[in-house]
């Protein structure tokens, strides 16, 4: 395990401690501070993957977040993870890493074949062709593309690791720990101000790695004494929103082979800074060249990295090919590294680094460019020439050649939050402008190049970020200029990349001018230039100058893509941290719920809720079996129902009966105390909202129920009209719905189950008629008594506090025994309103009004309420709308469906459709409620139900929606 | 007629809170309690704030707080938690008795209602009370933010919660929807895995 | 994300809050036309620009405030209490 | 300039030098007889509509910026015509029929793709819903079927149909529903529109619509006033401010849709999939990037920008869907403005103004209606009077209660 690219000494690793991994099923060496990236180079590895399109053999081109080429599938089985970047993967002993989108192998990719026809994959080509026959889109063409497009392959398997979300909240917020963002964190912890500092490297300031680890440390050491600020290594800022809110994903246990028991594997921050400062640096930009992406042509910057940071030389003969002096920089820690030098190629007539470099007896050929690049699965040599002289070029053998085309300001999240850009002539490039949020900029992010001036420049931001001051050291350095000769293209045969990882040539961007997409963000779409992982961050700005050109404009008035979230790829788990399985949504739970539980019920969703569907019991031989069981007791007997889910609010003040008159479609305010009344309630454009019954407990005082689904809602519409339309109105509102659990008991031997258990209260139907309302106690407990009936028969609701409820329904359950009461659930009271022909949520939709539910009578003659007016118009009032209908097949043994549709016999032409079915104990077999044209007149008629989803067709008899007790003499008993 | 495969189980949450250590070791563990209180809410009703400020003045020894804040009195707690609406919290007594003796108080000057069961009141504390919390707190606890006595209505786990700090420890207060507590312990338990908790 | 500075609670992220729309219209009063209440339902201000609307609190103080907020930029330049009228920049 | 493999071929010979641009880029000129506002998919369809279906050629189609980059340059590309209201699904599947035949009546593939779209559901009522929905398309003669769990879990293995919170009970699949490249919609129309001799006119921004004793006469630009008998507005979310120009308010609110996508993996997702229990939904593009997206931010704006609340949402409900994606890795997110309008309807046809005419209020489901608006739109425009298709979309309907709620979420733009 020998790695022979290592240096002798040097560099942020460990040499002490030897780690394993596997790359493609082989096993190589590396250190602990290594990236996957390093450790491959210091193995000699240069084919690391393959081009998207045309497959090309791709080795390691960066050493951060911009590597367009060296992705891998990191990690086997659930935890498999395509298209990481194995210039950001930290080493870990044991690590496992594949090589992606190739077949059969790395080496032997089948699919390089198509650089033999790369002509016809010119941009845009899918857009041209495959039209004939239309039907093989589907099945031949699209098939084809998905499979051989693509990158990695996804796990397909849950995720066996946790993520966790977590808030928090800055004064001043540092993104990026390179020398400017350590220098403002420094300056703004010193002022007091509560300071986070985000870097997505594992290591801070990694930039001056090798260049000042003095000035590094003490400051890390700074940093660290300080209370007030809060270092978040590995930790990428991905977006910068509104109100300077920024999300940020760290990376807890990726550098792990598992995150340790109850660790997160990552962690998604939401940040919440009074200021930032962008201290993102640069990223390096390469020139197009032909074949400018063989495995070899790497960054300057990266280059230099990888001897500083890494101790790993990443080639053994350096060419450089550079239009700036900072470059030059690069390459002299390669020559310092001892690596040989092929030479330096630039386009500049001269320059001080040309002379420095020739000093150190570099050769250097000035006003020259690479024209090409020789190798295959590596480079072996570029072909170099004079700038303007054609055909006379020169082949010089190297295995690395380094590429700068100038550096490019990270102003990812600074564009984000709208700062606009400025073109700099010098820098060839755009940098920061002046900002709109309470931000700044600083070193590189700010165009500013050396490491003493973007420290300067960092120490200035932090200061006025925070407020304050504070003087702090600064690093030295040999400054470098960073103006460049923008050079963006070398024209020649082969082809040159503008967008490595999508396949984007420079021919490809003129292709698209020529055609007319010419436009940046039509040529972007048409070429797919700068939408691969990197975003382009290498290359975007190289193609924009490509279409400057071709347009005949300049790169400025060209302009950049839209930049948008996220700086980097995020894990979609560490978004959803926690908010996953049962954690996604709450679940609610009537105070009875561990009754239910005990009594095996079984449950079903109901919103938030969870509530009983109905109690299996062993006579049962089916679901339908129990729910028949439990209705028939409740028509027969007496069951009992846990109706604790409704919603409840306390309405109180001496304007409560206003306020209630005009919510409601009908009066509250001539209710008297100790009588409940039903309520609708329509929304402010006449459809109807929500029903339910209000009780009034004094003067003063009422009591609302709602629907389950409709509590908050209500609780919010109440909220709504008494703070903004009628704020001048004595009401309280309080929702207690949590305080009051409840429970129907209905049923002809109600009365006499509760009358045993109920005390200081007259039951009888006298003293005690339909709708009324009373405070009792059972058990001691404290209850509240209502005569309300949902179901048709004579029945009683009886609400405690919560705590109290299990108690009360012990107690009637007790009761009961003698007359066989059971408790029944969702279904068996589905069951009970549906033959008794009262509405719920599967009629009153949101699309319904009064009328067609059959409830017009309930709006008072005299008197504004909300919905009033607009109810009345003609789209609403019209007669032919489907009005509510009963059902019941012809053959009674027919199974109706809810969804199934009416139409006359034989026509397909649906005039209404079913909202409700069961089948019935009062009835025989199935019966069902309907919305029906013209239903009315309807009833009486024969249709047909018909369901083609299921392939059903049933003959039904159109019927009045009551089929139980239409009179309502039972509730008065 | 279709049912779901959940089971669902122990509303109370209580046997999410079986005694002992649970979760990560090593570090300085949360404490997580369910304490047993009354809450009251007192709206005052239209102009009548003066007249309940006195009310709970003489009743209780409360001096009522005013936005974000809570106030200790003779046995019982008040919360501002809406404009001229607070919460009484006390430890629990006999059913329904702290919210008749501030309705009699009170008179016609409030709404009295008494949430006693409509609201459990969770506990946590500890040095990395705060770490767990924001979790999914979106207010600042920070000590430069927030402190003893402050009182924050805002959501946790995506449920509506009003969180009291009681002490500087940290510890909280987090008062939520009774319906909900079971799902609350569990989002709170399983965020404070990471720090490890006891449950005395 | 947008951060709504509560005159009760303090500064607070959006998730706490329900949208509900334009805060200029006014419910017609008793007796008023179905013109009145089409507009006052469906005639919306659609700025782009500053816009003032509802947001209530309801993970908070559950009241329902008038914000100022710019359409492009979504700052936040005023908030109110329900009966209050927030100043609302010309530009 | 015809596009096939055969073209392909030759010009790959010649160096991919003898393409020509797609459509020219003219300069506006004095006067049109239609002038169609907005060069989204709606109003290059429109014009081409007009120009192939009732031969009216002497159009332009005025567009602020480079054309295709509202919302048609934006979405999350799925194609159906599962409505449930016969008014909407005739429609739609008009529309859908019309995106069957696309490539070949363009001649620019928009790689339209019939993968099939699968609504999930995990409760009674909003299975139920679903049957409803599927029934009446099954009656009118579109296709649906309604999927038990285990033929969801069959179809898409990634889902949780056991799910944790919200397990699924079946879902309602129409297999010819599907996806179409965005881009390329826009594209292929302004191709096919140019063709057909419509001049297309990109960074020309209409500042003001002139109308006369109630009949409009041209528009104010950026590049100078031009005359029109008619004028169609075709704007998506900046229709509030266009119908303004003209004196009319529109019941149509501006919200932000934010979509996403993730890096690029071999194919995943073969169907387009919603989520029934929160708001998500998701397909794969033929790239590989998976595209997803769920609910409305829920405020007025008319910021291209996504936002962080929509995305925690959003992506837990990913997962909470399909566990496996949890190690994927999102790329880019993204918004765009939204014309939603009170009942979440559009509307298409005729407004108070004479010669002047809309299709809007398309909410986050305009996409797939585009060759459908375009053509319903164009018809209105060519007879002035609207076609039976979009007779419903009407203008008027909020003052007559004529209202196309098709959830039943009520006067609530960002709810709808
Ligand atoms: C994230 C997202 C996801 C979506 N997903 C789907 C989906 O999956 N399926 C679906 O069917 N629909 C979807 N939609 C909706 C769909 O994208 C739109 O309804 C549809 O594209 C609208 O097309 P359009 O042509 O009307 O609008 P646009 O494409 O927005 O075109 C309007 C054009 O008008 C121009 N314009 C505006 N003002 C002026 C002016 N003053 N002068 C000149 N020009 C002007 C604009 O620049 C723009 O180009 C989604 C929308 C979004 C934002
Ligand atoms: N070695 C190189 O290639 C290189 C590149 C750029 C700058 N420099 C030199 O460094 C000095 C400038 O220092 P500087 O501090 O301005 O830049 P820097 O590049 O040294 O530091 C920027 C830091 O920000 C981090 N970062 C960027 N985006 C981020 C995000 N979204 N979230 C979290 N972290 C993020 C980077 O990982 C990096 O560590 C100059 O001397 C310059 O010449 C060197
Ligand atoms: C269906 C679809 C697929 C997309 N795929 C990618 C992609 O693979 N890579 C990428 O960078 N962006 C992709 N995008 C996003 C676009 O780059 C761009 O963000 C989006 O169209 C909005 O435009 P804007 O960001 O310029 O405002 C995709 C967009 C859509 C609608
Ligand atoms: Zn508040």
């Amino acid at each position: 395990m020998t790695q022979p690219f290592r240096t002798r000494a040097g560099g942020q690793i460990d040499r002490t401690v030897t780690l394993s991994f596997r790359f493609d099923g082989k096993v190589y060496a590396g250190h602990p501070g290594d990236t996957l990236a390093s450790a491959l180079l210091a193995n000699g590895v240069r084919l690391v993957g393959r081009s998207f399109k045309l497959h090309r053999p791709r080795g390691i081109y960066a050493a951060g977040a911009e590597e367009p080429n060296a992705l891998a599938e990191l990690r086997t089985g659930a935890r498999r993870e395509p298209n990481t970047r194995m210039t950001q993967i930290e080493l870990y002993a044991g690590l496992e890493a594949a090589s992606q989108n190739r077949w059969p192998s790395l080496r032997w990719d089948l699919l390089s074949l198509n650089g033999l026809i790369a002509p016809v994959l010119s941009s845009g080509f899918y857009y041209k062709t495959f039209m004939w026959p239309a039907s093989f889109w589907e099945k031949v063409y699209e098939p084809l593309i998905r499979r051989s497009s693509g990158l990695g392959r996804a796990a397909g398997l849950a995720d066996p690791d946790r993520y966790d979300t977590v808030n928090a909240h800055c004064d001043v917020l540092v993104i990026g720990a390179g020398v400017a963002g350590l220098a403002a964190a420094l300056v703004a912890g010193a002022t007091g101000a509560r300071v986070m500092l985000c870097e997505q490297d594992f290591l801070l300031g990694a930039g001056l790695v090798g260049q000042d680890d003095g000035w590094r440390e003490a400051t890390l050491a700074a940093l660290a004494a300080m209370a007030n600020v809060t270092l978040l290594p590995r930790t990428n800022v991905f977006g910068a929103y509104d109100a300077n809110v920024v999300g940020a994903v760290e990376r807890v246990a990726d550098h792990l082979p598992e995150p340790p028991p109850h660790t997160p594997r990552q962690r998604y921050w939401t940040i919440r800074a009074g200021t930032i400062v962008h201290a993102t640096g640069a990223h390096e930009r390469f020139i197009a060249f032909p074949d400018n992406d063989r495995p070899g042509v790497m960054l300057a910057g990266a280059a230099a990295t990888y001897v500083a940071r890494y101790g790993v030389k990443p080639g053994n003969r350096a060419l450089l090919f550079a239009n700036n002096d900072a470059a030059y920089l690069s390459l002299f820690t390669l020559h310092d590294a001892g690596v040989v030098m092929a030479g330096i190629v630039d386009p500049r007539a001269e320059s001080p680094a040309q002379a420095a470099a020739r000093a150190r007896g570099i050769t250097v050929w000035s006003a020259s460019q690479v024209i090409g690049t020789s190798g295959a699965l590596a480079l072996t040599g570029a072909r170099i020439a004079r700038v303007g002289s054609a055909g006379t070029d020169t082949l010089v053998a190297a295995d690395l050649l380094l590429v700068s085309g100038g550096i490019n300001p990270a102003v990812q999240l600074a564009s984000q939050s709208r700062t606009p850009l400025d073109w700099s002539e010098p820098l060839a490039t755009w940098v920061p402008g002046v900002p709109v949020l309470a931000q700044f900029s600083a070193g590189a992010a700010n165009g500013v190049s050396g490491l003493r001036e973007a420290a300067a420049d960092g120490a200035r931001s932090g200061a006025a970020a925070s407020g304050g001051d504070a003087a702090i050291a600064l690093p030295e350095d040999v400054p470098a200029d960073a103006t460049v000769l923008p050079l963006w293209e070398v024209k020649g045969r082969g082809k040159a990349f503008v967008d490595i990882q999508d396949d984007v040539t420079a021919n490809d961007i003129r292709l698209a001018a020529r055609e007319g997409y010419k436009h940046i963000e039509h040529a972007k779409r048409y070429t797919t230039h700068t939408m691969g992982t990197d975003q382009g961050k290498s290359g975007g700005l190289v193609g924009a100058a490509v279409l400057a050109e071709a347009r005949g404009e300049t790169v400025q008035n060209v302009g950049m893509p839209t930049f948008r979230p996220f700086t980097s790829p995020v894990t979609w788990g560490a978004i959803a941290g926690a908010n996953i399985g049962k954690h996604f949504a709450p679940t609610r739970l009537s105070p009875l719920h561990d009754w239910h539980v005990k009594r095996a019920a079984v449950f079903m969703d109901a919103g938030q809720w969870l509530r009983p569907a109905y109690y299996p019991a062993p006579v049962d031989s089916d679901g339908w079996d129990s729910v028949l069981r439990e209705a028939r007791a409740a028509r027969r007997g007496v069951a009992v129902c846990d109706v604790s889910t409704l919603g409840k609010i306390d309405v109180q003040g001496r304007d409560a009966a206003r306020f209630l008159d005009r919510l409601y479609t009908n009066t509250f305010s001539n209710l008297a105390i100790g009588r409940a009344r039903y309520g609708l309630m329509l929304r402010e454009d006449g459809i109807v909202f929500d029903d339910g019954t209000t009780s009034r407990l004094a003067q003063d005082h009422f009591f609302v129920t709602t629907t389950t689904a409709n509590a908050g809602p209500v609780m919010q519409h109440m909220e709504f009209y008494l703070q903004t339309v009628w704020p001048e109105l004595d009401v309280t509102l309080a929702s207690v719905t949590d305080q009051w659990a409840a429970m129907s008991i209905a049923g002809p031997k109600s009365r006499a189950t509760i009358s045993k258990i109920v005390d200081g209260l007259d039951l009888s139907n006298e003293a005690f008629p339909f709708m009324a309302v009373a405070d009792a106690t059972v058990r001691g407990c404290a209850v509240r008594v209502f005569r309300i009936s949902f179901s048709g028969e004579m029945a009683y609701e009886i609400a405690t506090p919560a705590g109290h409820a299990e108690t009360v329904w012990r107690a009637v359950l007790e009761a009961g025994e003698e007359f066989g009461i059971e408790p029944y659930g969702v279904e068996a009271l589905g069951l009970l309103r549906i033959e008794k022909g009262h509405v719920t949520g599967a009629e009153l939709n949101g699309q319904t009004t009064a009328a067609d539910v059959g409830l017009e009578k309930m709006f008072k003659k005299r008197g504004d309420f909300v919905g009033r007016v607009l109810a009345q118009r003609p789209g609403l009032t019209d007669a032919a709308r489907p009005r509510l209908v009963g059902l019941r097949p012809v053959t009674r043994g027919e199974q109706m469906r809810a969804g199934m549709h009416l139409v006359e016999t034989g026509s397909s032409h649906s005039l209404g459709w079913i909202t409700a079915v069961t089948r019935a104990v009062e009835l025989d077999g199935w019966i069902g409620l309907a919305m029906l044209e013209n239903g009315a007149s309807r009833i009486g008629s024969r249709m047909q139900a018909a369901s083609p989803l299921h392939g059903a067709l049933v003959d039904v008899e159109i019927v009045s929606p009551h089929f139980v007790d239409p009179e309502n003499a039972r509730v008065r008993v | 007629m279709s049912v779901s495969n959940h089971s669902g189980s122990n509303h109370s949450g209580s046997d999410l809170l079986a005694p002992g250590a649970h979760g990560a070791v090593g570090g300085e563990p949360v404490r997580i309690a369910l304490r047993s209180c009354d809450v009251v809410q007192v709206l005052a009703r239209k102009g009548r704030a003066g007249d309940v400020a006195a009310a709970l003045l003489g009743a209780l020894g409360l001096v009522l707080p005013g936005p974000g804040h809570a106030a200790d009195g003779r046995g019982a707690s008040a919360l501002w938690v809406q404009p001229e609406g607070w919460f009484v919290v006390a430890p629990r007594g006999a059913d329904g008795a702290l919210a008749s003796a501030i309705k009699a108080a009170c008179g016609d000057a409030a709404s009295v209602i008494d949430q006693s069961h409509g609201r459990a009141v969770v506990s946590i504390s500890g040095t990395r009370a705060a770490w767990v919390l924001a979790k999914s707190c979106r207010v600042d606890l920070h000590p430069s933010a927030f402190g003893p006595g402050r009182v924050a209505s805002t959501q946790l786990f995506h449920l509506a919660a009003t969180l009291h700090q009681t002490d500087a420890v940290p510890s909280f207060d987090l008062i939520v929807f009774s319906t909900f507590l079971r799902s609350f312990l569990e989002s709170l338990t399983h965020a404070a895995e990471e720090t490890g908790y006891v449950v005395a | 994300m947008i951060r709504i500075d509560c005159p009760w609670c303090g500064v607070r992220d959006e998730v706490e809050f329900t949208y509900r729309g334009d805060a200029t219209v006014v419910r017609p009063g008793e007796g008023a036309s179905e013109e009145a209440f089409h507009d006052f339902v469906y005639k919306r201000a659609n700025p782009r620009g500053w816009h003032v609307e509802w947001w209530y609190h309801g993970a908070g103080c559950r009241q329902f405030l008038k914000v100022v907020r710019h359409t492009m930029t979504h700052e936040v330049r005023a908030v109110a209490r329900a009966t209050e009228m927030p100043e609302v920049p010309a530009e | 300039m015809r596009y096939s493999g055969l073209r392909l071929f030759a010009e790959a010979l010649r160096g991919n030098t003898g393409w020509k641009p797609a459509w020219r880029d003219p300069p506006p000129k004095r006067s049109y007889d239609v002038i169609i506002i907005g060069g989204g998919g709606h109003g290059l369809a429109t014009a081409y509509y007009l120009a192939k279906e009732h031969g009216i050629t002497n159009v332009a189609v005025l567009e602020k910026g480079p054309i295709g980059l509202g919302n048609t340059g934006r979405n999350t590309t799925i194609v159906r015509s599962n409505y449930m209201l016969p008014q909407n699904h005739f429609f739609y599947e008009k529309a859908l029929s019309l995106w069957e035949g696309l490539e070949q009546d363009l001649n620019y593939n928009a790689m339209v793709s019939q993968r099939g779209v699968i609504n999930l559901f995990h409760a009674e009522g909003t299975r139920n819903a679903a049957v409803r929905r599927g029934n009446a398309m099954r009656l009118d003669g579109i296709d649906a079927d309604l999927l038990d769990k285990e033929q969801v879990r069959a179809l898409c293995p990634l889902i949780d149909v056991d799910n944790g919170r919200f397990p699924v009970l079946g879902g309602l699949m129409q297999r010819r529903g599907g996806t179409a490249r965005h881009d390329a919609v826009a594209w292929g129309f302004a191709r096919a529109a140019d063709q057909r001799g419509v001049d297309i006119i990109q960074h020309c921004e209409v500042t003001g619509i002139d109308v006369e004793g109630g009949r409009v006469t041209g528009v104010q630009t950026t590049r100078g006033p031009i005359k029109a008998n008619k004028i169609g507005l075709a704007v998506a979310g900046n229709t509030s401010r266009l119908a303004q120009m003209a004196g009319i308010d529109v019941p149509i609110e501006s919200h932000v849709l934010q979509a996403f996508v993730s890096e690029g993996v071999k194919p995943l997702v073969d169907q387009v999939i919603t989520f029934g229990a929160g708001h998500f939904y998701i397909s794969q593009s033929d790239k590989g990037g998976l595209v997803f997206g769920g609910g409305l931010d829920g405020w007025n704006t008319y910021a291209q920008r996504g936002n962080l609340p929509v995305v925690d949402h959003v992506w837990s409900a990913g997962i909470a869907m399909m566990p496996s994606l949890s190690r994927l890795r999102g790329l880019r997110q993204w918004g765009g403005v939204m014309d939603m309008s009170f009942d979440g309807s559009p509307i298409i046809g005729k407004t108070p103004i004479d010669g002047l005419y809309m299709t809007a209020g398309w909410c986050y489901g305009g996409f797939k209606a585009t060759p459908g608006s375009g053509w319903c739109h164009a018809w209105t425009i060519a007879n002035d009077a609207p076609h039976k298709l979009n007779e419903a979309y009407r203008l008027d309907r909020f003052r007559t209660g004529h209202l196309l709620d098709e959830r039943g979420n009520g006067p609530y733009p960002w709810m709808q």
